[in-house]
């Protein structure tokens, strides 16, 4: 039995196909969503893709957390169920509230689309549950958005309770603004939920499984989500 | 009645703002350089039909939390709400 | 007395000469009313009609195995074997891009992406050559931040990567900028929508989908295609549109999904010329009339007059042909993407187009006098001196390791980083080879298989010599090709030149289509398909003639791919191909002796055909570590970029009998650098023999420097360092 | 003498808006059906040094038209010039 996992189309999703595709090339079962229909069809974990939904215009994510099916993912998550934000998908998680704080415009005003380094802050996520703690990987990043911000209150509860997921980071996992694309407050580039399984992350893991068209760093995600799945644990 | 309103969404005074900072940096190579706290918003008009000013600023005030707004990061104000007549459009 | 001016009559106005107006009175055996002036105006622009070029291009070669579709369509088709289609084509939005740099190549974006979606494919790739004024002027910069961003505003948001493209620099593209954008997309082969594989009838529906049709754009291609910058001066201003990628992802996905079912008879976009070109097109192609129902297309303002809904440009709109019996599918299709749909039209027997406004005809007139029957000009055309002063034989007593240094900072030379990382070159998932590389490789879903594309032009060659530029850019882009291990199958180009109204204009523009055909007759890469730029000029000043070409070519095996850049340490290092004394036109002559001057490099095209085979032979057989062509800044500059690219250094003899620094600089064709270990050596040489193509074993590759004996010693971090950065440095950024 | 400048920057009236668009067409799903004309703009807040508000306005004007808009798509009006004091800040 592979573990299905369901990846949402919203009007201007774009890295859906891929999302489906890296889940397939990890032996899972990529289950194609559509926005509009408020139905799961019994998948065991959900991805919300990267793009750029309803244009990225206003807000990004601000026009796609009201679709149809986002009730039954926030419905899905307050239950335990697996749920990860890539890209434009943190960015619509964050606009519903289910994960703190803002994604706002790279410092430099510009789209950055390049191969950086993070380091895996915890393994309290459902993809990294398999990973080793502090361990480097090579992922892309796509965006001009991708800014993380939140008060200090809420960055320091972020810290102190271990939901800071990954960190942009050097080659051999040092942190400094040389290594930070965008101007993330404190390094972040994904985030974690209160009870851990929801994951938002602005880096794109599904662009990082097949080595003939990219990085690898992607693999250990999928992997750890799909065996996390598998094994039943949120 | 029809009414045109005007919204202002600018973001939290403690925020950094990278568009106003570009602005900002910009200036000095045009020769200007006694410009300083450059902040960049958005402004939203939109027109509706409501049936008083008070519904109209009700209304508006909630699109502004949930949709024109983020509230973790931006502020909305309403800057104007104008009764308008069909000749006026 | 004053005599109060007489005013111009409207034909001219609208850019329309006075036999013009004859020919139209012919076609509609009367005299045209206001509307139809309008709809006439547009369709004989030179941006529609291809008035002035079409002789010359007529005479381009386009037939080949591959092919299957050629020029005349909204884009070229070659097949990829395997049942699979290339779709492909550029096209160049220069004039809106110089008054509004970011919604110009945005909207230049849209316009080349739909193009490739009417053709029923899916757009998987865009390449942008791209050509501004130097950097030290603000305006320059600002143009191609803007430029850069609108480029990445739209691509990225409609989720097609942008794989390579081309930025150069020049003074005489100061005032107008040049933007060129290739689009690719593949199809399944039997599913293309052509003129021959889809005939609709009388009676079939001519459907509007996408966005509303807007007052913008209105008179944009007469007025900003066939006017200069000065003359349209304010006036052509609000001809600039802003583009929605949203819309034009829907747009993408409902039309996909509407050829995917079956549901279309024809598929056409709407740009230059908005709804005037839709409709006559697809009637004329049918070989019928249209009754056009202007009170049904959907409006963004009120109160629109015809005219105005004739010639809209409005965005992100496309026309579908439809029979009856499946228009409620149609309509489900683009419900669930949130289109709205309109039945602008129906077929009719006759020729003729019967457009309506208010139940009452407010155009009448035959379909084909719109598009095939439009004028033609064999303009006249005087042959231009160039300075033939050979910068070959000036002396040069400055130090050869500084000149490369500065050859590798210049912008022309130097990466273009700054610009691709704004591109989104990897969604899709299927991008073997992005910016950066000789060739960009695009992987065919499910497959082994890659597409290789490059775009090259080279006004400076161009401005030397016309027929050279041409020719020159078919073969470097086709080498580029070749370099990556592809067999080039087919090209298209994009020709940006001055006014053809200029007898000089005209003549650079022949001989650049002479060099190009030559050229892709003797690689055998026909052309399927381009789009020429006239009337890049302001103040009498031309841009370079500028011809640029991409080229398409296939992989069997994607993982047969060479890299540019020296992969490893102990690699022994060849050149492919002979060294002339030849300096002329060169990077070095322009950046370190200031002059554009001399003549471009000999091109002998059957050597370069035997090169660019053997590169195929032996990358095919695994002979090669590496390869990287010579182009700007001579073998000098292929080198550094080989030891830059890979991280490793080299140290190599040259021997020539000439100067050092033409040694080094000089820009001859059809060669080649690569890389081969020790144990291949053998069988390289053997095959190079055999093929009859030169080669010299110039040394090895290894440790941190450049070295090429007796003339240059450097680190490679500093080359890195200087060629990564130059460009952010002169934006002030670094 | 210090101002407190507002400048609004909108699309030219017959062009399209994408943002103002989307918008629009989001609101009917929220239960709002009685809106419409949204058209997003740009607000700029900045504060500069000049000798009068006279100058301040001359110089605002000049950069609206070299650097906050592109007059060729875009209208930028000031909305607003304040003389502040220090206090104010
Ligand atoms: N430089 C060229 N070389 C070959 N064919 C060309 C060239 N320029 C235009 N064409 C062909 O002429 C036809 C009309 O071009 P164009 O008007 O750009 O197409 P569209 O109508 O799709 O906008 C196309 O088939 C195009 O491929
Ligand atoms: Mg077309």
């Amino acid at each position: 039995m592979s573990a299905r996992i369901g990846v949402v189309t919203f009007p201007g999703s774009l890295d859906d196909r891929d999302a489906v595709r890296a889940v397939e090339l990890m032996g899972g079962e990529g289950v194609p969503l559509w926005h509009g229909e408020a139905d799961l069809r019994g998948v065991d974990g959900v991805i919300l893709p990267g793009g750029f939904s309803y244009g990225d215009y206003l807000r990004c994510g601000a026009i796609a957390r009201f679709a149809p099916l986002m009730e039954e993912v926030v419905g899905f998550a307050r239950r335990g169920g697996p749920v990860l934000g890539i890209c434009n998908g943190f960015q619509i998680l964050c606009e519903s509230g289910l994960l703190p704080g803002a994604l706002i415009r790279n410092r430099s005003l510009r789209f950055v689309c390049r191969v950086v380094h993070v380091r895996v802050e915890t393994t309290q996520s459902p993809i990294t549950a398999d990973v080793v703690p502090g361990e480097v990987l090579e992922v892309p990043i796509k965006h001009g958005e991708g800014q993380f911000v939140a008060a200090e209150d809420e960055l320091d509860r972020l810290e102190t309770e271990g939901r800071v997921v990954f960190r942009y980071c050097g080659p051999d996992g040092e942190i400094g603004d040389a290594y930070n694309p965008n101007g993330s407050q404190r390094g972040i580039a994904g985030i974690g939920n209160e009870g851990g399984n929801v994951v938002g992350l602005m880096p794109h893991p599904e662009h990082a499984v097949d080595p003939d068209v990219g990085p690898t760093g992607g693999q250990a995600l999928f992997a750890s989500l799909l065996s996390q799945v598998l094994a039943g644990v949120p | 009645m029809r009414f045109a309103v005007e919204v202002l969404v600018t973001l939290k005074p403690g925020l950094a703002d990278p568009q106003g900072r570009a602005v900002e940096s910009a200036l000095p190579a045009l020769g200007w350089t006694n410009v300083s706290a450059v902040r960049v918003g958005k402004h939203v008009r939109l027109e509706l039909e409501t049936g008083s000013e008070r519904d109209a600023r009700e209304q508006v005030a909630q699109m502004n939390d949930r949709l024109l707004s983020n509230p973790v990061i931006e502020d909305a104000r309403i800057l104007e709400v104008r009764g308008i007549v069909e000749a006026d459009r | 007395m004053s005599a109060a001016p007489v005013p111009e009559p409207l034909h001219r106005q609208l850019g329309l000469r006075d036999d013009e107006l004859d020919l139209i009175r012919e076609s509609i055996e009367r005299g045209p009313n206001a509307t139809e002036l309008a709809m006439y105006a547009v369709m004989w622009s030179e941006h529609c009609s291809y008035k002035s070029s079409k002789v010359h291009l007529r005479t381009l070669p386009t037939e080949g195995d591959a092919i299957i579709v050629g020029p005349g369509q909204d884009a070229g088709a070659v097949d990829l074997g395997d049942g699979v289609a290339a779709v492909f084509k550029m096209e160049s939005h220069s004039h809106p891009s110089a008054i509004e740099p970011y919604q110009g190549a945005a909207t230049g974006v849209g316009g080349i992406v739909r193009d490739i979606v009417s053709m029923g494919a899916r757009p998987v790739a865009l390449l942008d050559p791209l050509m501004f004024g130097p950097l030290d002027q603000e305006r320059n910069r600002w143009l191609l931040e803007g430029v850069v961003a609108g480029i990445g505003g739209y691509g990225n948001c409609i989720g097609v990567p942008t794989v390579g493209g081309e930025v150069r620099f020049a003074d005489p593209h100061s005032a107008n900028p040049t933007v060129n954008v290739l689009c690719v997309g593949f199809a399944p082969a039997d599913r293309l929508i052509t003129a021959t594989t889809h005939r609709p009838g009388a009676g079939s529906l001519m459907v509007l989908y996408g966005a509303t049709t807007g007052r913008d754009g209105i008179g944009g291609v007469s007025v900003l295609a066939s006017a200069s910058l000065d003359e349209g001066g304010g006036g052509s201003r609000p001809s600039v549109q802003i583009g929605d990628p949203f819309a034009e992802k829907l747009l993408i996905e409902a039309s996909l999904e509407l050829v995917g079912a079956g549901l279309l008879e024809g598929l056409q976009d709407l740009g230059g010329a908005g709804l005037t070109c839709a409709v006559s097109e697809s009637a004329a192609r049918a070989g019928l009339g249209a009754v056009v129902e202007l009170d049904e297309v959907p409006l963004r303002e009120p109160e629109m007059e015809a005219f105005e809904i004739l010639t809209s440009e409005s965005q992100e709109r496309m026309l579908a042909i439809v029979s009856p019996a499946n228009l409620e599918r149609v309509r489900a299709v683009c419900a669930k993407w949130g289109l709205g749909i309109a039945v602008v039209a129906t077929l009719e027997p006759g020729g003729e187009l019967d457009v309506r406004k208010a139940g009452a005809t407010v155009a009448r007139v035959p379909a084909l006098s719109l598009t095939e029957k439009a004028p033609e000009y064999q303009r006249a055309m005087r042959p231009v001196a160039s300075d033939q002063d050979d910068p070959t034989f000036v002396t040069f007593d400055g130090d050869l390791g500084d000149a490369l240094v500065s050859l590798l900072a210049a912008p022309n030379v130097a990466s273009k980083r700054w610009v691709f990382e704004q591109y989104d070159r990897m969604v899709q998932g299927q991008t073997v080879a992005g910016p950066g590389s000789d060739a960009a490789v695009v992987r065919v879903p499910g497959t082994m298989k890659g597409v290789a594309l490059s775009v090259d032009g080279n006004g400076r060659y161009g401005s030397l010599d016309p027929y050279l530029g041409g020719a020159h850019a078919v073969a470097e882009a086709a080498r580029n090709v070749a370099v990556s291990g592809a067999t080039p199958l087919a090209i298209t180009n994009c020709l940006n030149f001055g006014n053809p109204e200029r007898p000089e204009v005209m003549w650079q523009f022949a001989e650049a289509v002479r060099g190009m055909g030559d050229a892709c007759l003797a690689l055998g890469t026909p052309v399927t398909g381009g789009n020429v730029s006239f009337y890049n000029e302001a103040e009498g000043s031309s841009i370079w003639p500028t011809p640029v070409v991409g080229v398409l070519g296939t992989l069997a095996d994607h993982r047969l791919r060479l890299p540019s850049g020296f992969p490893g340490p102990g690699l022994a290092v060849y050149l492919l191909g002979e060294s002339f004394a030849e300096l002329g036109g060169s990077e070095f002559a322009e950046t370190l002796l200031g002059t554009v001057s001399g003549t471009p490099p000999a091109l002998d095209l059957q050597v370069e055909r035997r090169l660019q085979d053997l590169l195929q032979e032996a990358a095919a057989g695994d002979l090669l570590a590496s390869a990287h062509d010579c182009s700007d800044g001579g073998i000098a500059v292929c080198l550094a970029e080989c030891a830059i690219l890979g991280g490793h250094g080299f140290a190599v003899t040259l021997a020539g009998d000439m100067p050092a620094h033409v040694l080094l600089f000089g820009e001859s064709a059809s060669r080649v650098v690569v890389a081969v270990s020790p144990e291949r050596e053998g069988s390289l040489r053997g095959l190079a023999a055999t093929r009859g193509v030169p080669f010299a074993r110039l040394g090895e590759t290894g440790g941190p420097r450049a070295v090429i004996d007796g003339m240059i010693d450097a680190p490679v971090a500093e080359l890195t360092d200087v060629w990564e950065q130059a460009i952010p440095r002169l934006l002030g950024e670094a």
